[in-house]
């Protein structure tokens, strides 16, 4: 995009012939009435196209293809007066905005009629600053919302699309866990386990209990398996601590049977839920 | 991980079936993670279409919340008669409104109606808060706590924008000191060719009935 | 007359946008009559479009009320992703429980009611089974056999874990007032202060088919 900035209104605007303005008993108004005569009747229509005192302004300087840095303040404020009056006249529902930007200008007219002290002109405010500042505020967010209103629209200049899926499978996504909701569950098992039951729980390091299950994997109630079979010597002194633990445990809760034969012979482990 | 061909037409017929633009992720999501192609290569897929539908009726591009293949615009002509409906037109005071918002949010009500100069109606930002364009993102701390406005990912896409970036450049204004070099105080002003046209910037610019 | 790939382009357009199945003459109607193209070119045009999309994931066919662009159903497992539900979240009883079969495995559903309290439902173990969590490793030898469950590879693949043993003990557990905060910079490692045991163990302790 192209920096633009905002001068006076140079050349006007490209006309939309075909684009009638308004219709006013019949009759198409396709521009903007010349001079400040509107028929009374178009008055309402024509008011309706403003979007508020600011905008009638920029209008009525566009109109006289002025600088908006360089209004002449007694003239415009004229035109704008007689526009009030005219107004007023109808009867029209006036909005306060109307006549507080009346109000503004006659300020700025009267300031500007009065002798200026030729000692501080420098510093002398000059009482149209802020008008042209609010009017080229406005005029900026007027160009911005004409640009937003060019850009390619959905489903006015762009279109969406969408085509048939055949066979939708709806699949069932799984829940996902976080560790930390189900350690914050579990401390609440434990609190209440506290609570309510002189149950204690004491637990076995969890090396030890995940090793049981492995033990308890392995072993068959049908039949025997060796009880060395169980140890796997690659992990080391200490892992096969913890299965011999785990089978310590695992008898403890009877979980398991140990047989042997005769004495110093091979011990055999199996389930304990054969013995049925 | 899929052929690249594969990619591209599951690709293809997720943005065409899904209604809504699709993310990154959510087009990653479509795969097994046994079979999950990389993002790069997914990247690659996308901008192969886009290519693929140079010279074709539709394009593919990214807006706000994600990836989209649409209509091109050079086609609306043709593509619009399939529906009755003529699309909604927008006032201009709105159209005003949802510039002050894009520009300038967050901003409140009351800043918005400084700038135009008139009160911006409760029936506009109702529409625009309904189109879901904007969205009150918070409150100002002064008395009454007016409502913070902000424009959203819908607005975005709406408007065929990845970001607030794209919009189009706002005008600069020109600083005081400018304009007070520039200011002549003898008076009346210029008002040489003050006999043109009316300019048509109002006449094109009417409020839909 | 539009020329063929302006055609072809009109036609793809129309079909993808329409939403519904578009029949001859109502692809004829968004050409303004001063441009209409002939029947016969848009059915030329529909056919070379049908065999642009051989070996793509969209095809075009016709169909009783006109024709239609769709998605192949080959790539229905792809594009049915788009609509998967989002998932659902677990029953604090079914994560109380999963909490205790990882603790004191290997537990019996009586174990675990005794100590929660309440009863465990057949649901809750049926999902944790399902979703391969948890699995059967044996039978308590007491009246009714009840099964012994534990925790799979999966169980420790799924929390990012080596080993049961890289669990916050019990101890930890029971002290941590703030277990939110730490665990938020500390997952998934969790092992500070956790004993640590030989790595390898779990390398062996596969979960079942």
């Amino acid at each position: 995009m192209e920096q633009r900035e905002i001068t006076g209104i140079g050349a006007p605007h490209p006309q939309q012939a075909e684009m009638p303005f308004a219709m006013v008993q019949g009759e198409v108004l396709s521009t903007m009435p010349r001079d400040l005569y509107i028929p009374p009747d178009a008055l309402e229509v024509f008011l309706d196209a403003f979007e508020g005192p600011l905008d009638l302004l920029l209008y009525l300087i566009k109109r006289q293809n002025l600088d908006i840095l360089n209004i002449p303040v007694a003239q415009i404020t004229t035109q704008y007066m007689e526009y009030v009056e005219l107004m007023k006249e109808l009867r029209l529902e006036l909005a306060g905005e109307y006549l507080l930007m009346a109000a503004m200008l006659a300020e700025i007219k009267s300031r500007m009629l009065l002798p200026r002290v030729s000692s501080d002109e420098s510093d002398e405010h000059d009482p149209r600053a802020e008008l042209i500042r609010r009017l080229q505020e406005y005029e900026r967010y007027k160009q911005a919302a004409e640009d937003l209103d060019a850009l390619p629209q959905q489903g006015r200049d762009t279109f969406p699309l969408e085509i048939e899926a055949p066979d939708r499978i709806i699949e069932k996504r799984q829940p996902d866990l976080s560790m930390q909701e189900l350690l914050l569950s579990f401390k609440d098992v434990l609190q209440r386990a506290d609570m309510f039951s002189n149950l204690h729980i004491k637990m076995e390091p969890l090396s030890v209990r995940e090793r049981m299950s492995i033990v308890l994997d392995r072993v068959n109630s049908d039949t025997f398996t060796a009880f060395t079979r169980l140890f796997d010597y690659t992990e080391g002194r200490a892992g096969v601590v913890v299965t011999f633990l785990a089978i310590l445990e695992l008898i403890k809760g009877a979980l398991l049977e140990l047989v042997q034969t005769e004495p110093y012979g091979p011990i055999h482990v199996k389930a304990a839920s054969s013995s049925t | 991980m899929p052929t690249e061909q594969r990619l591209k037409s599951i690709i293809e017929a997720a943005l065409l079936a899904a209604g809504k633009p699709l993310t990154l992720d959510e087009l990653l999501a479509l795969f097994d993670v046994t079979d999950l192609p990389e993002r790069q290569a997914v990247r690659a897929a996308l901008q192969a279409l886009a290519e693929e539908y140079q010279g074709r009726g539709i394009e593919l591009l990214e807006v706000a919340s994600g990836f989209r293949i649409q209509v091109r615009s050079e086609f609306a002509p043709w593509i619009s008669r399939l529906w009755a409906e003529r699309p909604a037109r927008y006032s201009r005071a709105l159209m005003e409104t949802l510039a002050l918002i894009a520009y300038r949010q967050p901003i409140t009500r009351g800043e918005i109606e400084e700038v135009r100069g008139v009160s911006v109606s409760t029936n506009i930002i109702k529409t625009l808060l309904e189109r879901e364009w904007v969205r009150v993102v918070g409150h100002r701390d002064v008395p009454g706590k007016p409502s913070l406005y902000a424009t959203t990912k819908g607005f975005l896409d709406y408007f065929n924008l990845k970001s607030l970036s794209e919009l189009p450049t706002l005008a600069e204004i020109r600083d005081l000191d400018t304009i007070n070099q520039e200011l002549d105080l003898e008076l009346p002003g210029i008002t040489a060719g003050a006999s043109h046209e009316p300019a048509a910037v109002d006449s094109e610019s009417k409020p839909p009935p």
